[in-house]
């Protein structure tokens, strides 16, 4: 049973790792022998069934203070403990031909070769990770790295418990890294705002004027709440005004980063569409299967190099390139080929096509979503303060859309082939006398629209589900991007894109999700009726016919 | 230079042109004369290979052209003037222009200067896209694409339809020129007789899609005319 | 104008109305006279298909009106139907009466859910068939005369039109999703019992919707014709081909669109109402996008611009959905899909083009017979 | 334009409601002898001027020809008549009453400016007979049209017209299938019969024979003086067979205006147009 | 015929369209069921066959195809449905016909048809329980209850809402959110739930995100760095079939609540698992909860047809009712008079592999209520399926029978 009483709270479950941290910091006073008993047998109770054993036992070997305790927390709290069937001691493990390796948790003796069964892992829950990185962060505060102790500063932000924040004051007067200073010093006047003293108070009010840490004004908030003393109160309704004005700001930036990211995956996905069907003029409804076949491309990618995750992106980049390009050019050869001038019923047969395509991914992979994974870098958010935080596979694919962008203009404004596309699609005819290879143009910008369709895949997987339907969810919005934009611009494309994505994040607070999404389309229609052919149509005396 | 024989070609289920036999002699300029509907027009798409042909057979240089398509006859130094002008409505003059930069046999990179000497308008309106032109510079620019992919056999089909007087005379001489200068054999399609004459080496007439009366301009007589040119 | 003078010329349509007629005339007597053990008996499951079918048979002829004819690739046609589906079904729910699964007298069972205390003010007179059935026409083309004289008043054209028309129908369907919309949400409308007094279960009642949307396809068919056949079908025709030209010969084409759009709607608004008591449920799913892109579909396979080409490629292709769901579940949209693109490749015209392809063919391998035919 | 005037502009009553206000109610008012004022008129593209301060007045039943070199303006007049395009600045009646600029293009169709383009369009998938029937004057609202039935008069008049224009063995084939010379007959066959109090004739006989431009010479001299026709050719020998009175354009404006031969001899019309 | 010598087992279940995803699983469950039951010797000496259609994810398509399985091809039983609406489609005929359904799928409940079982949980066997044990065990104060907008997420929401409320939640610390389905751009609302839980009271989300939306929203989670710690998300629709198609390393922690998992240390389980993976011959296959749901509604409709001696759908609802069998979490699941089944509720942490380690369950089952209590038009509704009562919607206060039953 836990020997420390707190931990058994129910309604205050994070006074469990305070709890701990306070045992850690006066058992650090005792002789550590006396430990030593009770310590093997919490080892022993980690791989209990119950969640209040595991945690207690926690408890007991992180106040053990011994100092490879930190290691069997981490590998704890990482899912690589293990413990071993036979006499329940948690082991760490490494894969080997015949099984596993152990190696004692603790001591880290070899403890020989098993085979797999024999261990088992130690699972944990919510509470006890909580608990774990408390613990941790309580064992590294004074760790040499600094970047650990960053960590361990970040965790203990706010943590009220006098001990504790003695621990933090202490670390203070020897801590030269300026970013673990600065949570240090946030640490210690939230504290001081409990203070008795009002002056104390007054001052950690004022320091924490503008913060946008969220336990800063949290903090404040609460003061407000039962401060008598005047001035203070009158400071910290200033220091809370403060920082409500700098939260709206970054709310805004954070909309509107939100909002181009939107737009940026309406782009991405339209954008080869722009190609396909405001170029060639051919109404591809395969389109979104095109998409399908690039976020596959990348799944297949992902399985045939399990080891180099992080660089998988990069091979399926290209991979879905080619894998989708091709199957474009199959589908123009065989297909749309014989449709050139029928434009509506090329409708008709990309439609089929994309019933098959969906299908044919049912039947070979499966019906049911595959896991995409995302790379490392692909993960987490670049911190640009506290209250704004933008997240990598949004930025790098809103980069990703614009150099998917930058280079289908180039082509299509620099190179031949971008002309002769163009005098293709205007007058088939006419091209072909001028010696235009019409059929060799066709298959090329048909495969290029549906190669950037599969590099619009891979980005789309690392944002969404992968399965037989997913191309669906995009023809509808890509269509109407494309349209929107003004067909046969690819300029009109982006602007709509990002328009698009704009309008619709600008709306979502007080509209909520399906609200803005229904003002949005009525915004397009009425828009629509000012600029019949689009924002940025095509103009002069042939277009208007 | 260009020799068919026993053309025939079918619209749908109608016949237009009839066992056409027609030789086109090499650095002379045809004429293709005949009222409205009579198959002109269709000539001169069956050269180019936009229509398929029923049967007959077409010798360009000893090559069978009936075999190529038309995308493969333009690099063999055949430009087309297309009746009805074919701009390119949303491409740029100049890009109307390079368009026929592919099909040249040196592979050149620039329009020739000589186009917008011969089409000063153009030069002009170099960035405005095709359609907007007025219908006469349309007219004009369709001529000078065609010369830019360096043809040696050149299709006008009514080339001075909407132009303005001065500009036809002046294309008139431009034919000739080109003829003498870079060996140029011509293909022409005109109803007004006065500029046919001032052009034209040979004629031949067309009725109903077939071949009536063909010969040296000059045996062009007023007969032949009446019989075949007015209604 | 008669009927006859309508359909001078149509002999696809001729045929068409002479197989729906004695359809109309077989089916009840082979479903209601013949013993379900006989081996011509025509089960209920089928009456009720086939009425379903012809409602979107009529769905189909009233997209070709605007497709075929008008050049206007509406996309938005789901949504009419969905919407006189809608008042269907408003009436329908409404005669449900207290029979609902909590039993109030006046809120039908997803209100009183929702912990609403009275019935919306839109929801108002549903009670009465006639108002309903009015509604059922009037909404879709109230609907379509405010879209259309917004759009073609801009001359939004061509697929700046189609595509409107289809951020309409997806705007709809979202909002027709929301539960605040008080159309149910996402469960729609269903749970039907009765219309007219006639019980909906009753293979009587079946015959009766099936004997209307019979009835309903024929009427609508004839109405399109003749409007087809009227010189302001030849105008919208012309505004097909060059829409600029028509204006400057004097004809007011916002008008001529909007006047056509708008019947075209309301048709489609009465197909929605016959089929929604045949299938016993509408939702917003009706409104889905790719329903209006299979719906021209359907037109595009029977032959666009003929009308009766319309009602076979309905059918057809829907019939091809119901016998391959059921035979093979697992790979009919092999075939579906298949099926759309070999129309495509080998049948432009559809298959309304089928017969002329067939002529033409047989014409060219006997000259002699055709120079026959042609003489006289 | 202010943001309030465009607002009260959108506003306007004959605006907003202009499908239940019939400007077909007004009259044509040429009792001053004149049928169309173009004054001050300018449009630009893009910048580029194409037409530049333009007056221009053509008399009730006159016969008028318009001559300019390739891009003068003279198809983008006709634009600015017939309601295709809005001049920039500048106003155009239509007799002594009827703004142009106000109404719409069938609006203006339907008051008599009828127009045969430069580049022949014809409804392609109706007959030639269609396609005349489709032009013939009349009632051209939604339900009058759903109503029409032919009459023989109409029909007769169908046929004259196809005598005319020479078309009488096409009657039945569908227009798509012309060569061009049969199209730009049926076009002019399509002008007639709207039978309107001006007819606008860009560039009659391009691709015509001779003699069937003598035809057309003769045609559209029997039509003036129950109808005013303004014709834009450049077959000289074409302009001189019917002009009376010639207009030339250049860059947008009247560069000279006579007989012909006051035109022909003018030694700007030769030096920009006529060549030597 | 063969017919005669064959028991027809109906299978209507989307094999394309948006639902597909998650129903051909539950297709080939039914299909391995049949299997195994024919391996066993069939069922009154006949053989099963069982007969598949595919309803495409089109809501009147499923009732044409119910109406076909029962008139067409005369099945005895359909085994089928996913979404409630298409059990909405469907239960007219059902009813008109007297077929029988077995539904799989966890729903809102509000329901009860004398055609219909449902084998999946209703929403006290799911949300309450859940509820509890993260106001319990993890002190959670506010709450986001955010869902797909239709019946199940709303009516799971409002049920939840009159819960909380009624345990002194108070309303600011209740932020509800109805997304469409396939939502896909959840940054703004993923930002709104990370403001709204870092106002100092430990916060949880409710998840009744339906379907393919659950995706991008746990990465959504995962890249604004919302841990479970932070705010842990507890979801109703996310099972082992919907973790297979995500990247799970990011949403470690995160809980799901159900009567079923697939890494329950349980023999039945083991050996149904190991069944599956041999009839799919793909041992990366997972199980879920409404293949749960399946097995057990097969199992209870064999016993039933067993104990009547008969396919006639009168006779097997009259025989069901109180019938039990084994569940595979080691409990037992019994038919009750509202044809609703009794089940454990089991609460999952999502683990790196793709499965939930169970952190929490009931002690024993808990019967499914077809007419929640804390509705307030429903609270007075139970439905009994035996004599006298033989009611779906039966009030208990007027002592009669409401609705169309009624006649
Ligand atoms: N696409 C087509 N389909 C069917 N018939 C056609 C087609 N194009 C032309 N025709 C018919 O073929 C015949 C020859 O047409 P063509 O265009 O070659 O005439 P043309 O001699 O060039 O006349 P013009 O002097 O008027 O240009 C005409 O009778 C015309 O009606
Ligand atoms: N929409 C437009 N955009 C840009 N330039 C235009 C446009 N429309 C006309 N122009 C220019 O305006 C000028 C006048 O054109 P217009 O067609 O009126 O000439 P025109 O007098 O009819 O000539 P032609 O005799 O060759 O038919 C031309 O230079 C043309 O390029
Ligand atoms: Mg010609
Ligand atoms: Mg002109």
């Amino acid at each position: 049973m836990p020997m420390n009483p707190t931990c058994r709270s129910r309604r205050f479950p994070h006074l469990g790792g305070l709890g701990l941290v306070f045992g850690v910091l006066i058992l650090m006073m005792l002789p550590l022998g006396s430990m030593a008993d009770e310590i093997d047998a919490a080892l022993i109770d980690l791989s209990d069934r119950s969640f209040e054993v595991k945690q207690a036992a926690v408890d007991v070997i992180a106040a053990g203070g011994d100092p490879r305790a930190g290691t069997l927390l981490e590998a704890l709290l990482g899912g690589n403990l293990y413990a071993r069937e036979s006499d329940r001691r948690p082991v760490l493990v490494a894969p080997s031909p015949g099984g596993y390796r152990l190696t004692d948790a603790l001591d880290g003796s070899d403890l020989g070769e098993v085979e797999r069964g024999a261990v088992k892992k130690i699972t944990i829950n919510n509470r006890m990770r909580n608990q774990l990185r408390t613990a941790i962060a309580a064992l590294t505060l004074a760790s040499p790295d600094p970047e650990i102790r960053l960590k361990a500063a970040q965790q203990m932000l706010g943590d009220a418990n006098p001990i504790v924040v003695e621990a933090i004051r202490d670390q203070l007067g020897r801590e030269d890294d300026q970013r673990v200073r600065d949570y240090l010093d946030l640490s210690l006047a939230l504290a001081s705002l409990r203070d008795e003293a009002p002056a104390a108070r007054l001052a950690a009010v004022n320091a924490l004027s503008g913060s946008l840490y969220p336990a800063a004004r949290n903090a404040l908030t609460k003061l407000l709440s039962d401060e008598p003393d005047p001035e203070v109160r009158a400071a910290a309704e200033r220091s809370l005004a403060a920082i409500e004005q700098k939260l709206k700001l970054n709310a805004a930036a954070e909309t509107l980063f939100f909002g181009l990211s939107l737009g940026s995956v309406l782009v991405l996905a339209a954008i080869g569409l722009a190609i396909t069907f405001g170029v060639m003029g051919v109404i591809n409804m395969a389109h979104g299967e095109l998409i399908m076949i690039g976020a596959y491309t990348t799944y297949l990618v992902q399985q045939a190099m399990p080891g180099f995750l992080d660089y998988s992106l990069f091979v399926a980049i290209p991979a879905a390139f080619v894998v989708a390009g091709l199957l474009g050019v199959l589908i123009e050869r065989s297909v749309i080929r014989f449709l050139y001038g029928r434009p509506l019923e090329t409708l008709l047969a990309t439609f089929g096509i994309s019933l098959i395509l969906q299908q044919l991914v049912r039947t070979t992979i499966s019906a049911q979503n595959v896991a995409v994974q995302n790379p490392s870098w692909m993960s987490g958010a670049l911190q640009i303060n506290p209250a704004l935080a933008l997240t990598y596979n949004r930025l790098y694919i809103l980069i990703f859309a614009l150099m998917v962008f930058v280079a289908l203009l180039l082509i299509l404004k620099r190179t031949a082939l971008g002309l002769q596309v163009r005098a293709v699609a205007q007058n088939r005819a006419m091209a072909r006398s001028m010696g235009v290879r019409s059929a060799r143009v066709d298959a090329l910008t048909f495969g290029l629209g549906a190669g950037v369709a599969g590099v619009a895949g891979v980005a789309l997987s690392q944002l969404t589900n992968v399965g037989p339907n997913m191309g669906q969810a995009y023809i509808i919005d890509s269509f109407m991007v494309v349209v929107f934009g003004g067909v046969g611009n690819l300029w009109g494309t982006l602007v709509a894109g990002l328009t698009l994505g704009v309008a619709n994040k600008l709306m979502e607070p007080w509209a909520g999700a399906v609200l803005a999404k229904i003002l949005v389309l009525v915004f397009i229609i009425l828009f629509i009726q000012k600029r019949p052919r689009g924002l940025f149509p095509q103009r002069g005396r042939a277009a208007d016919g | 230079m260009l020799e068919i024989s026993g053309l025939n070609q079918f619209y749908g289920e109608s016949h237009t042109l009839w066992d056409l036999d027609v030789e086109i002699p090499q650095g002379q300029c045809t004429c293709v004369m005949g009222r409205n509907g009579v198959g002109k027009t269709t000539l001169m798409q069956c050269i180019m290979g936009l229509l398929p042909l029923r049967s007959g057979s077409l010798s360009y240089e000893g090559q069978d052209l009936a075999r190529l398509t038309a995308e493969r006859r333009a690099p063999l130094g055949i430009g087309y003037v297309p009746q009805g002008r074919q701009i390119f409505p949303l491409l740029t003059v100049e890009e109307n222009l390079r368009i026929g930069l592919a099909a040249r046999p040196d592979r050149a990179k620039q329009i020739p200067g000589y186009i917008f000497e011969l089409f000063p308008v153009l030069k002009e309106m170099l960035g405005r896209r095709g359609g907007d032109l007025s219908g006469g510079q349309q007219q004009q620019l369709a001529i000078g694409r065609a010369l830019v992919i360096d043809p040696k056999l050149l299709i006008l089909d009514e080339p001075t339809e909407g132009i303005q007087p001065n500009i036809v005379h002046e294309i008139g001489d431009i034919i000739r020129r080109l003829m003498t200068d870079l060996n140029l054999t011509v293909i022409l399609v005109e109803q007004k007789l006065p500029f046919a004459r001032r052009v034209a080496d040979r004629f031949i007439i067309l009725d109903r899609g077939r071949l009536m009366a063909s010969g040296a301009m000059p045996d062009l007589t007023e007969d032949l005319v009446k019989q075949y040119l007015t209604v | 104008m008669g009927v006859a003078s309508v359909m001078r010329g149509d002999r696809g349509g001729q045929a068409m109305l002479a197989v729906l007629l004695v359809v109309a005339v077989v089916v009840p007597i082979l479903n209601l006279m013949v013993p379900e053990s006989s081996p011509w008996h025509v089960s209920t499951y089928t009456v009720t298909l086939l009425g379903k079918y012809l409602t979107y048979a009529l769905l189909a002829v009233a997209v070709d009106l605007v497709w075929g004819y008008l050049g206007i690739l509406s996309l938005g046609h789901a949504a009419f139907f969905g919407l006189g589906g809608y008042a269907m079904g408003m009436y329908l729910m409404r005669q449900i009466g207290d029979r609902g699964v909590y039993g109030h007298p006046v809120l039908p069972d997803f209100m009183v859910f929702l912990n609403w205390s009275e019935l919306p003010w839109f929801w108002q007179g549903f009670d009465l068939f006639w108002f309903a059935a009015l509604m059922a026409i009037l909404v879709p083309g109230t609907l379509a005369f405010i879209f259309g004289y917004l759009a073609f008043r801009s001359r939004v054209t061509g697929v700046y039109l189609s595509i409107m028309t289809q951020a309409l129908t997806y705007a709809l369907m979202l909002a027709f999703f929301r539960n605040e919309m008080g159309f149910g949400g996402n469960n729609g409308l269903t749970d039907f019992k009765d219309i007219l007094g006639f019980d909906l279960k009753s293979d009587a009642t079946r015959i009766g919707l099936f004997l209307a949307s019979a009835g309903a396809l024929a009427l609508g068919y004839l109405a399109c014709r003749w409007i087809v056949t009227s010189r302001l079908g030849r105008v919208a025709v012309a505004i097909r081909d060059a829409e600029a030209r028509t204006r400057f010969i004097g004809y007011r084409v916002d008008r001529v669109k909007l006047a056509i759009f708008t019947f075209s709607a309301m048709l489609a608004g009465v197909a929605g109402a016959l089929y929604v008591p045949q299938v016993g449920i509408i939702n917003p799913g009706e409104f889905s996008p790719l329903n209006s892109i299979e719906l021209v579909i359907w037109v595009a396979i029977g032959g666009r611009a003929t009308l009766y080409g319309a009602v076979i490629g309905a059918i057809l292709v829907n019939y091809g959905k119901t016998y391959f769901t059921g035979a093979f579940p697992e790979a009919w949209l092999f075939a579906l899909g298949a099926l759309f693109v070999i129309v495509t490749l080998f049948l432009p015209k559809g298959i309304a083009g089928l017969v002329g392809m067939i002529r033409t063919w047989r014409r060219s391998r006997s000259p002699a017979e055709s120079a026959a035919e042609a003489a006289p | 334009m202010k943001p309030v005037e465009q607002l009260r502009e959108s506003m306007r009553k004959d605006r907003q409601w202009s499908f239940m206000y019939s400007m077909l109610d007004l009259d044509l008012d040429v009792s001053q002898g004149v049928i169309l004022y173009l004054e001050g008129v300018s449009v630009s593209f893009d910048g580029f001027k194409a037409i530049n301060n333009l007056n221009f007045y053509v008399n009730a039943g006159e016969l008028r020809c318009v001559i300019g070199p390739n891009g003068a303006g003279k198809t983008t007049m006709m634009d600015i008549i017939t309601g295709k395009t809005r001049p920039d600045t500048g106003s155009a009646y239509f007799g002594r009453t009827i703004d142009l600029l106000r109404l719409s293009e069938p609006e203006i169709a339907a008051l008599g400016v009828g127009r045969k383009f430069q580049k022949p369009t014809v409804f392609e998938s109706h007959s030639v007979f269609e396609n005349l029937e489709l032009a013939m004057a009349g009632d051209k609202r939604v339900f009058p049209t759903l109503f029409a039935r032919l009459g023989g008069e109409q029909r007769d008049r169908i046929h004259e017209v196809l005598g005319i224009i020479g078309l009488q063995e096409q009657t039945h084939r569908e227009a798509g299938a012309l060569s061009h010379g049969q199209k730009q007959w049926l076009e002019i066959g399509m002008l007639l019969m709207q039978d309107p109090h001006l007819l606008l004739v860009d560039e009659p006989v391009a691709g015509m024979t001779h003699q069937e431009m003598d035809r057309t010479a003769e045609l559209l001299l029997s039509l003036e003086g129950k109808h005013s026709v303004v014709v834009v050719e450049h077959d000289m020998d074409f302009v001189r067979s019917i002009a009376k009175r010639v207009t030339v354009l250049h860059q947008g404006s009247v560069l000279a205006e006579g007989s012909m031969d006051e035109v022909q001899n003018d030694p700007r019309v030769v030096e920009v147009y006529l060549g030597e | 015929q063969s017919a005669d010598d064959t028991i027809k087992v109906g299978v209507l279940h989307s094999l394309s369209g948006t639902m597909a995803i998650s129903e051909t699983t539950l297709k080939d469950t039914v299909l391995m069921l049949v299997d195994e039951q024919n391996k066993k010797g069939g069922l009154l000496g006949k053989n099963l066959e069982a007969v598949v259609v595919d309803p495409a994810s089109d809501w009147p398509l499923f009732a044409e195809k119910a109406r076909e399985l029962l008139t067409q091809d005369k099945v005895a039983v359909v085994f089928g449905c996913w979404t409630s609406v298409s059990r909405k489609s469907v239960l007219p005929v059902f009813e008109e016909l007297n077929g029988l359904l077995f539904y799989p799928v966890q729903y809102e409940g509000e329901e009860s048809s004398k055609n219909v079982f449902y084998t999946g949980a209703a929403p006290n066997q799911q949300a309450i329980p859940a509820v509890d044990y993260l106001k319990n065990e993890l002190g959670v104060e506010r709450w986001v209850l955010a869902g797909t907008d239709y019946v199940y997420p709303r009516t799971t929401n409002k049920i939840l809402e009159a819960y909380l409320k009624q345990n002194g939640v108070a309303e600011e610390d209740i932020m509800i959110n109805y997304t469409p389905f396939g939502h896909s751009d959840w940054q703004s609302i993923v930002s709104d739930i990370k403001r709204f839980g870092s106002e100092g009271k430990k916060t949880a989300v409710v998840s009744t995100i339906n379907g393919d939306a659950n995706v991008p929203f746990y990465k959504e989670l995962g890249n604004q760095g919302v841990s479970a710690e932070d705010i842990p998300v507890i979801a109703f629709s996310v099972g082992e079939e919907e973790l297979s198609g995500i990247d799970t390393k990011p949403l470690v922690g995160h809980l799901a609540a159900w009567n079923y998992f697939m890494s329950v240390d349980d023999p039945a389980n083991s050996s149904f698992i190991e069944t599956w993976h041999g009839f799919t011959k793909n041992d990366k296959r997972v199980t879920n909860d409404p293949m749960e749901a399946h097995k057990i509604g097969f199992d209870l409709w064999v016993q039933a047809v067993e104990k009547a001696g008969t396919t006639d759908p009168d006779a097997v609802q009259a025989a069901i009712i109180g019938l039990e069998t084994k569940n595979l979490t080691g409990g037992t699941a019994k038919m009750l008079p509202n044809h609703h089944i009794t089940k454990p509720v089991l609460i999952g942490e999502i683990q790196e592999d793709g499965q939930f380690a169970v952190v929490w369950s009931t002690e024993e089952e808990v019967p499914g209520d077809a007419w929640s209590d804390f509705l307030e038009g429903s609270k007075d509704l139970t439905a009994d399926w035996t004599p006298p009562v033989m009611c779906g919607n039966f009030n208990t206060v007027t002592k009669t029978c409401l609705g169309a039953q009624a006649q």
